[in-house]
Formats: structure tokens, C-alpha cells, sequence
């Protein structure tokens, strides 16, 4: 096991990652930028770092700054958190270079994951389903009416040489497609000089479902079943969920099994997530994210297993402390990502927080290293802290979920807390039905007003 | 960060990558008050870094904190003339262990002088004086790890 | 259901009782004397109501008060909380007169198990194993010899109107038999003006075990395993544990499946905790209270089960949510009791809390009505809070109350928290090694020095 | 609690026990400017109480409340010769539903008027006034919910 571990990170995960290293009894050394001297995790390390200024580039992301603050500490392994150097390939190559231990997948892994090409031919070589397409250009006529029906409607014709939307058009029916695809072409060819378009399926509603999986890097692999985090603004997830509303147990089963079989196949080492879009009970690759994620706390109140330990753990060597016939699901967790922003403009909202208090009780956690005093540096995201809540039933969990945020007080900066208040208290969001579409369409027909 | 502007480490960074580049030793720039001397050596590579002259908040020292009190610490004090450290690193008093040391308390410097080194990842970094004046303090001492920001040793 | 539930209670324990009630979605009434305006159950209940002045005869105990204030909010049911009128019989019957729901046992089982004499006759009646003894008085001789064999050396004796450990002698072997009665006869005849003496079993180094149970008041009772409470001072709970690190599984099923047994027979409703001093492999039992206690959220952390949730739906009459079948103790749960004092005099320490800020995380609750700015008042008991810490296993809870200890902040009092932060880096109580003698021997010893 | 202590609950508890046990219809202490007076009739029965002459500080009214900022209250402000209510329950501002009401803004009373009724748990308890005077304003309606120490009315 390692002795002393360098935190390459800040804010709430820094500190989620201080708190998993004290309790396996690991000295910690915090590193941070002079913004953020007066950090939580800075506060609470056996030994801290200043790596740099504010801006994350001479700080955060600088490597030899964090390579010499390991030597200069005698820190033996790294953890990078998310963000920042955590998906960062070299970095882990230099770490090994100074026989310092990353606390992450194998850089190889890092490597083709962060790939999105190369992604997702691993994805379907290692059996994971992939969002189904034409192999290579078409043209209208009966090969892509073939293709299409193959694909199953509705689907995408899209430009090879295309972004942007333009060069894009769906069809809805065999009907529709001959003529979708001339549009299609006539388009690309006007937009990029190149009318080559393609077929993919097309995904009207879809949600975000991710699967949890944590591996040993010597071929054992297990999941931890899935999250949802449909309820998304400009692509950023804002309240995660797990089980998802929308799988039974069987579902779980079968795509947790694929996932695990993958990650066992590849030999994946320490935690990773494998993210899909799911419509009509099928589910579409989109990335795998070779790191912890914010809202791995979903799957740890729902499983009991604390995933940045097992990250240690694997990354010592040491195999996984759990196999796949330990994990069982119990109850439901909700997490909300509380930011510093306007609820309703979603506008940065740094500054001096005035007043802190978070909720507590029975089945309430708030990963957070904001306090009071803390003063928010305008450098960083905006993100305060997680609430996670955890029930014996989805109903329990949203009732619980409700009076936390009602408890939860913060003065000073705008907080997203009455979006969440909002949210809880929606019929939609109540009732599970909701995709990746649903909470920009809410906002902005005015639905949920705080 | 306008406290950092008059040293852009990005520009350093690029003098750095250009002295190897170009395979020169040396690049030496001057603006103003600023000065920036970029030296490369073959084996230890050594890059020499003009300390920023206006003072930066000290941020705190390498020790064990609890959080006793969670209200924001007051920025520590700054004496005019000190020299905070660049980079992350340990400090290094004299060129090599036998020699004696660059500077000590009541040596006159002028600008550019050398300072100390602080080594990081294998590479001595000079540290130069970014001012004239007599050296009337210093804070570390041979061999000892220092952060940014560190007060090194102050020019009065 | 209840539409509206008054709470009759303070501090931490109406809070956690509010909560509880909100997330049924019941309306919550808090009550409370002028000290307590500013309290965090009065600002977060739905309405509150004054209910007289700080003294809490006069408030808190004031039957009339309590039930007028039901009168003017139109609540249907009190939960009584600890202490103050959850205990009290007549309060039950109050309320049963004014058709308001009493959310705690029938009265009759209040009174019976607050009777000392009625409880031990009750409890050897349900089979509920009672510390042995003499039937009536003994005099030296070969009956007192039989008597003793059968209860098993070391064998206590007492006078029969005796009291503060005057006329008590201790006999270990059946040789000292003769002469301690004799002795304890003299003592007694000088103290009390009568010599009667009797046998009870001596218990050296016992320790406090309670198990928890529920009842539906109408036959269905179960138990959800025990906690350990042997860390005491002054006969106050300091630290509380679950499961015991003195039993096993099949002694825990065993005792739990006879203290479920005995609430069935009982027709017990609701919540209830039946102690027992525990030796040698053996129960005996001390009391039952009638209640909810301090320290049952070491049970939900095990279980998963709200008690307090529990409490309630049984109190409006409908069955357990869980069967015996469905509870499961999962990982290990300790509880520290945060008391405002100082941690080597004991001595009260109320005043304003300049600073507070709890920890959080996995598998760390707080369960406090403490926040910054709070003033504690000098008229109730110092507890400031409860910090409640869960792990997969005994030692991970260690680790991680460990940490959470280290990061918890209480300004402008003094707390109890520093003896916490020795008490976790004790090798016996890292070894679960304690009695209920250990903490008054540690601390006088100066071995927990803060 | 000292703002309490012209007037001990205790005190006037004993006086109606006193008055049960003695099967008297009513008793009357007075000693310095604390007057008691404690009468018992038959259905419903009626405890006077004298309102605290010292106006006692002001408890939140009875309306849902968000913790918002969880800073500590100010004290709220009290006018002097307010009367607070010295128990639970239901303001009655006349002695039965047709009746004119006790007191009206403007009214001059002496001290031991009686003001208003609260009921409690069936019990109409009489309060009288502490002093004399004129009373400039009545803060509760007939039929309202009151809790301890909240401002009934102000004689000025």
C-alpha cells in the first residue's frame, strides 16, 4: 500500500479523496494554486504544496510543478480526482517514469479512451453497443433503404466532412429517405464541397445512462450498476440518479454484465465509467471516462462500496476487495450538484459564502469543501458541493431528498439550490420521465420557476 | 493574478522551449523592469528565472494543519525586498556541495546575480536577484524544499 | 395517517423526529419555551407555538400547555421525543382523553416498565432473562450454600432495606459465603435497623447491551439487533456501538429473538429498547424504556430502518414496514454523543458557538440542531449533537470516525470532541475491549488525556 | 428567566391547588405591585391570572418559518405596558359569543379588569390587567390562537 499520497486536484473531490486516504491510514499532501491557500483540503492534509498561481495551466495542470511537490514530499503515488490531469495520458507516463504510482488506468487505456474514434472501435470490439450506421457512404436507392431498415427508423443522414447540424437530416420512414438523403447531400456539398453522407440511427429522446465499473488491471472487473444523468444543461449533468427509473433488474444485469465483460477482456485497471444513450430499451455507447466521476456518490449509497478506496486499493496492486456477487443494489440515492451560480441565468456567482450550514440525518451526505468564510475563486468551476440522498425506495429518496434541501443553507453567492427545490418538487421529475432533452425544454418554457 | 502580470511564466516557458529548439545556451529578454535570461546547459540542464520583482502573497508553509478554525487565514505579511520563489522545488545555497554559497546575510547584489538554485524533476533552476541591493535575510536553508510563492531571502 | 404531528421535545431529537415527519409528508408543530425561540426545530417546523418559559416544568413537562397548543394548530398526534413527558403515562392518557395520538406505547406498558419492581416481574414473566437471586432473605448456613451454587459464585449480598452499597458484601468462593453474610447482616442491622439480607448474582466487569425493538401493539414485534452502550460516565452513553463487539451472530439472534418474542406476547407498539448487563456469555436484564433513545440511529446506520418513521406509522395504526426476516445488520455504526463541556472536568459549557462545521462524506451522519450563531441555552441538557459514523466493517468505522472526528469544528464552547479524538486512538476501545467500568477507570487514570 | 421573576408560576399554581383542595371559590394575594387572584366556579372552570406587569420579551408569532439565514433573531422590540399572553390557547375577546367585548381601544381599565378570555383545554382562564390605564391597542381577534408570552394588548 502506499505510505503518502499527492492530491492533484481541489474542492470537493480533493477533499473526498483526503478523506478515503486517511481511512486507509495514508498521509496526504494537498497541492494547490495560490487562490486557493485557504481550501478545506488544503486545511485538513498532513502537508500542503503551493504549485503555482491562480490560473490552472501554471498550477493544477502544471506537471513538472506537481512532479517536484511529490519529490520535495516524498509522496509515492498521485491521485488526479477528475478534471484537470485525470484523463491526462503523459502525465501518467511521467509519474511512471519517476516510479511514482498513478492512481488511475493504465495509460494505454487513458490513451484510446480519450480517443473518440478510437473509443468506439475498442467499444465494439469489446462487444459494447454502439449507435448502429451505414459503413461507409450512400447514396439514395434500395442498398440505403437496405441499410436504413437494417439501422431501423428514425434515421440521421449525415455529412462525412460535416458539423455544425448543417448536412443533416432525418428520415422518419423509408418514404422520407431518398429525399433526406438528396437534401442531405445537396447541403454538405454547398457547406464543405464534399456531398459524402452517412446513416445513423437517430436517437429522438433519448437519456443518459452510465455504468460504474471498477477493474484490478490483471483481468477481474465487476460493475456496479448504472446512474442516470438525463436531467443535463448544455451538457453538463446537474442532478444524477441510480438505479435509473427507466431500468428493471434485468436490464441492469445485462448491460452491468457487458460493461464488466469488457473491462475484464481489456483488462482495465481502477474505476471507470462507460456511458450510453438509452431509448427504447437499447442502450448506444457514446464515451467511457477513465477517472472518477462527480456523481460516483450515487453508486456508493446505493451499493455501500466507497469506489476512491477500491481506486487505491487496485492501483497498490491489490485486487478488488469486492466480487460481483457482493454488489447488490439497495434502495435509491439522488445527487444534486450544487454551483455557485444563478439558479435561473445560471450565471458564475463567486464571492465570500456568508453562512453555511448542510442538512444532516438519516441517509443525507454532502461531499463539500466550502464552509463558512470560504471565499469562492472566481479561477475554478463553480461547483459548491454535492447533496447526495439515499432511501429505502425512490419515493423515500425524493421525500428525504426534499426536506434536505430545504435544510441546506448557504448566504453570500447565488446558489443553484432553489433549482433543485424546484425539481424535486416536479411531476416529471417525480414520476422518472425524463430525458437529456427535458431540462433544457423545462427551463426554458419557464416550468420551473424558483 | 495582476499581481503576476509583470512575469508571464508562459513567456519564460517559451524562451524555454526555443532555447532548446534552437539549440542555443542562452536567450536573454528586456522590457521595462522586466528582464528574463533563458540558459540551457547539457547535463543538469539548468533554465535561469529572474524572481518576479514585486512581492506575491506568502502562502503557508509545509507543515501539518488542522482545521481549528475554518475562518480565512489573513494574507501573511510581506516585507518589501523579499523574494518569493518561482516554482516548487528544493532549495540548493552553494553550485555544488563543496563550494561556498552564492549569497549570504549582508552580501551586495546587483541584478541578475545568482541567488540559489531550486531543483525539480532533476533540473537546477538559478535563481537571479530581480534587484540591487544587500541580501538581509534568508529564509531557507541548503537542501530544503520550498513552494511558490515561498519567501526566499529578502534584497533590502 | 397523521395529518399534523406536534413535537414535545427540543434539540437534536425534535429535529430528527421533524424530519422524520417530513418526509411522510405530515405538517409538524414544534413547541417551545422563550429560550428556544431561535432553535432549529422552531424554524424549520411548518407552525411553533411558545409554550412558556425557560424552566421546563413549566414548558417542556406542562401537560396543559402541550395539549393546548394540539388545541390551536389542530395537530392529531405528539411525539414525545426522550426524556421530559415520553415516559409519562398520564401525558398518554392526556391525549388519549383529547383524542390526540400519543406516538409511543400504550400507557399501561409506560407504567408497567417504569415501575423497577413491576419491570423485572413483567420481564421474568416474557421470559426476558433478569439477574439471579435468593427468593427472600438467607441466613449463613447450607440453604444460603444451595441458593448461592444455584445463581452461580461470585454471588452478591445485599440488604434487604439497604441502599448506597452500605450492607453489601461481595462472596467469591463458597467459603467466604458465611462470612459475608454475617457481615453484611451486621452492617445492616447497624444502617438500617434490620438484618435481613438477600443473594443476588455479582457481575464484575459487565457490559451495557441493549436491543432495539418495534412492536405494532396488536401481536407483531421484532428486534433489530443491539447496541453496545458500556462506555458510560456517571451512568451517562458516551459512545455507543452496533452490533457489540462481544457478540456473535448467533448470540445476537438469540437475545433479539427472545426480546422479540417478549414485545409479542406483550402486544408492545412502537419503538422500545430492553438493557441488559451482559457477562460471561450471559444477559441480564436491567430495564426497558419506553421510547425512543439517543442512540438509535447506530441501529438505522446497521439496518437501513428509520425508527422514527416506524414509530409513527405504527402509532396511526398501521403494521411494521419490515418483518423480522427483512432485517439484516449490515457493516458496523458507532455514535458519539457531543456534549458541551469540557472534555477532562465535564463541566457544562454553554454559551454561543462562534463557529460550526459538521463533517460529512460517506457513511458519516450528524444528527444537530447546533448551528453558527447558536446560542446554547443553560436550562437543558449540554448534548450539542450526535455524530453518527458507518464502515463496511468495525475497523473502517474507526478509520472513518477517525477522520470525521478530525474535521468536525465547534467554536465559542468547549465540546467533548477531543476525548472522542482519544477514545478512537485507544487500543482498547480500537480492540472493542471495554466494561462499563473502563471509562471512569480510563479517565481517572488520566489515560485519555485530550 | 429574571424577567420572570415578578411573577413565579409556581406561586400561582400552588394558589390553585390551594383553592381546589380547600374547596374555596377564590383567592386573593397581593404583596408590593404582584397581585393574584385565583377564583374556581363550577363548569367551566375559570383561573384568573394576573399578566406579568414587566413586559417579557416577545415570541415568534405562530406562522411557517424557513431557516433562511440561521443567524440568531433580534429580540424582538416591545412597547412598554404591553401584556403578554402568560399562557396557551384561544384568545375570547367577550364572555360569551353575544356579549360585548371586554375591553376596546380607547377603554379605561383598572388594575384587575378583566381583559380577555383564553381557553385552554376547556378551561376559560380570565385575564386581568396588570395596571391601569388606557388601552391604546389590542392585538388579537376574537377566536385567535395565542402562545405564551405573545403580545395581547398595550396599556398605556
Amino acid at each position: 500500500m502506499f505510505d503518502k499520497i499527492l492530491i492533484a486536484n481541489r474542492g470537493e473531490i480533493a477533499l473526498r479523496i483526503l478523506r478515503a486516504a486517511k481511512e486507509l491510514g495514508i498521509a496526504t499532501v494537498a497541492v494547490h494554486s495560490t487562490a486557493d491557500a485557504d481550501a478545506m483540503h488544503v486545511r485538513l492534509a498532513d502537508e500542503s504544496v503551493c504549485i503555482g498561481p491562480p490560473a490552472a495551466r501554471d498550477s493544477y495542470l502544471n506537471i513538472p510543478s506537481i512532479i517536484a511537490a511529490c519529490e520535495i514530499t516524498g509522496a509515492d503515488a498521485v491521485h488526479p480526482g477528475y478534471g484537470f490531469l485525470s484523463e491526462n495520458a503523459r502525465f501518467a507516463e511521467v509519474l511512471a517514469h519517476h516510479e511514482i504510482g498513478f492512481i488511475g488506468p493504465k495509460a494505454e487505456h487513458i490513451r484510446v479512451m480519450g480517443d473518440k474514434i478510437e473509443a468506439k472501435r475498442t467499444a465494439i470490439s469489446l462487444g459494447i453497443p454502439c449507435v448502429p450506421g451505414s459503413d461507409g457512404g450512400v447514396e439514395p436507392g434500395d442498398e440505403a433503404k437496405r441499410v436504413a431498415a437494417e439501422i431501423g427508423y428514425p434515421v440521421l443522414v449525415k455529412a462525412a466532412s460535416g458539423g455544425g447540424g448543417r448536412g443533416m437530416k432525418v428520415a422518419r420512414t423509408e418514404a422520407d429517405l431518398d429525399q433526406a438523403i438528396g437534401m442531405a447531400r445537396s447541403e454538405a456539398k454547398a457547406a464543405f464541397g464534399d456531398d459524402a453522407v452517412y446513416l445513423e440511427k437517430y436517437l429522438e429522446k433519448p437519456r443518459h445512462i452510465e455504468v460504474q465499473i471498477l477493474g484490478d488491471g490483471r483481468g477481474d472487473a465487476i460493475h456496479l450498476a448504472e446512474r442516470d444523468c438525463s436531467l443535463q444543461r448544455r451538457h453538463q449533468k446537474v442532478w444524477e440518479e441510480g438505479g435509473s427509473p427507466a431500468l428493471n433488474e434485468a436490464m441492469r444485469a445485462e448491460i452491468g454484465g457487458i460493461c464488466a465483460d469488457a473491462m475484464k477482456k481489456l483488462g482495465y485497471l481502477g474505476a471507470g465509467t462507460i456511458e450510453f444513450l438509452y431509448e427504447d430499451g437499447r442502450f448506444y455507447f457514446i464515451e467511457m471516462n477513465t477517472r472518477i466521476q462527480v456523481e460516483h456518490p450515487v453508486t456508493e449509497m446505493i451499493t455501500g462500496i466507497d469506489l476512491v478506496n477500491e481506486q487505491i486499493r487496485v492501483a497498490a496492486g491489490a485486487p478488488l476487495s469486492v466480487s460481483q456477487s457482493d454488489i447488490k443494489v439497495e434502495g435509491h440515492a439522488i445527487e444534486c450538484r450544487i454551483n455557485a451560480e444563478d439558479p435561473e441565468t445560471f450565471r458564475p456567482s463567486p464571492g465570500q459564502i456568508t453562512y453555511y450550514h448542510p442538512p444532516g440525518g438519516l441517509g443525507v451526505r454532502v461531499d463539500s469543501a466550502a464552509f463558512q468564510g470560504y471565499r469562492i475563486p472566481p479561477n475554478y468551476d463553480s461547483l459548491i458541493g454535492k447533496l447526495i440522498v439515499h432511501g429505502r425506495t425512490r419515493n423515500e429518496c425524493l421525500m428525504r431528498l426534499r426536506r434536505a434541501l430545504d435544510e441546506f443553507v448557504i448566504d453570500g453567492v447565488d446558489t443553484t439550490l432553489p433549482l433543485f427545490r424546484a425539481l424535486v418538487r416536479n411531476q416529471d421529475v417525480q414520476n422518472g420521465m425524463y430525458d437529456i432533452h427535458w431540462l433544457e425544454t423545462a427551463l426554458a418554457g419557464g416550468n420551473l420557476k424558483t | 493574478m495582476s499581481k503576476h502580470d509583470s512575469i508571464d511564466p508562459e513567456l519564460v516557458r517559451e524562451l524555454a522551449h526555443l532555447v532548446t529548439e534552437t539549440g542555443l545556451s542562452e536567450i536573454e529578454v528586456e522590457k521595462g523592469d522586466l528582464r528574463i535570461r533563458v540558459v540551457r546547459r547539457i547535463e543538469p540542464v539548468t533554465m535561469q528565472v529572474a524572481a518576479p520583482a514585486a512581492p506575491v502573497a506568502l502562502a503557508a508553509p509545509v507543515v501539518p494543519s488542522m482545521p481549528g478554525s475554518l475562518a480565512p487565514a489573513e494574507p501573511s505579511r510581506t516585507e518589501p525586498g523579499t523574494v518569493p520563489s518561482p516554482m516548487v522545488g528544493t532549495a540548493y545555497m552553494r553550485p555544488s556541495p563543496e563550494a561556498k554559497a552564492f549569497i549570504d546575510v549582508g552580501s551586495k547584489v546587483e541584478v541578475g546575480d545568482k541567488l540559489l538554485l531550486i531543483e525539480a524533476m532533476k533540473t537546477f533552476n538559478e535563481i537571479v536577484a530581480p534587484r540591487a541591493g544587500t541580501v538581509t535575510a534568508i529564509f531557507v536553508e541548503d537542501g530544503q524544499p520550498v513552494e511558490f510563492g515561498e519567501a526566499l531571502l529578502v534584497i533590502a
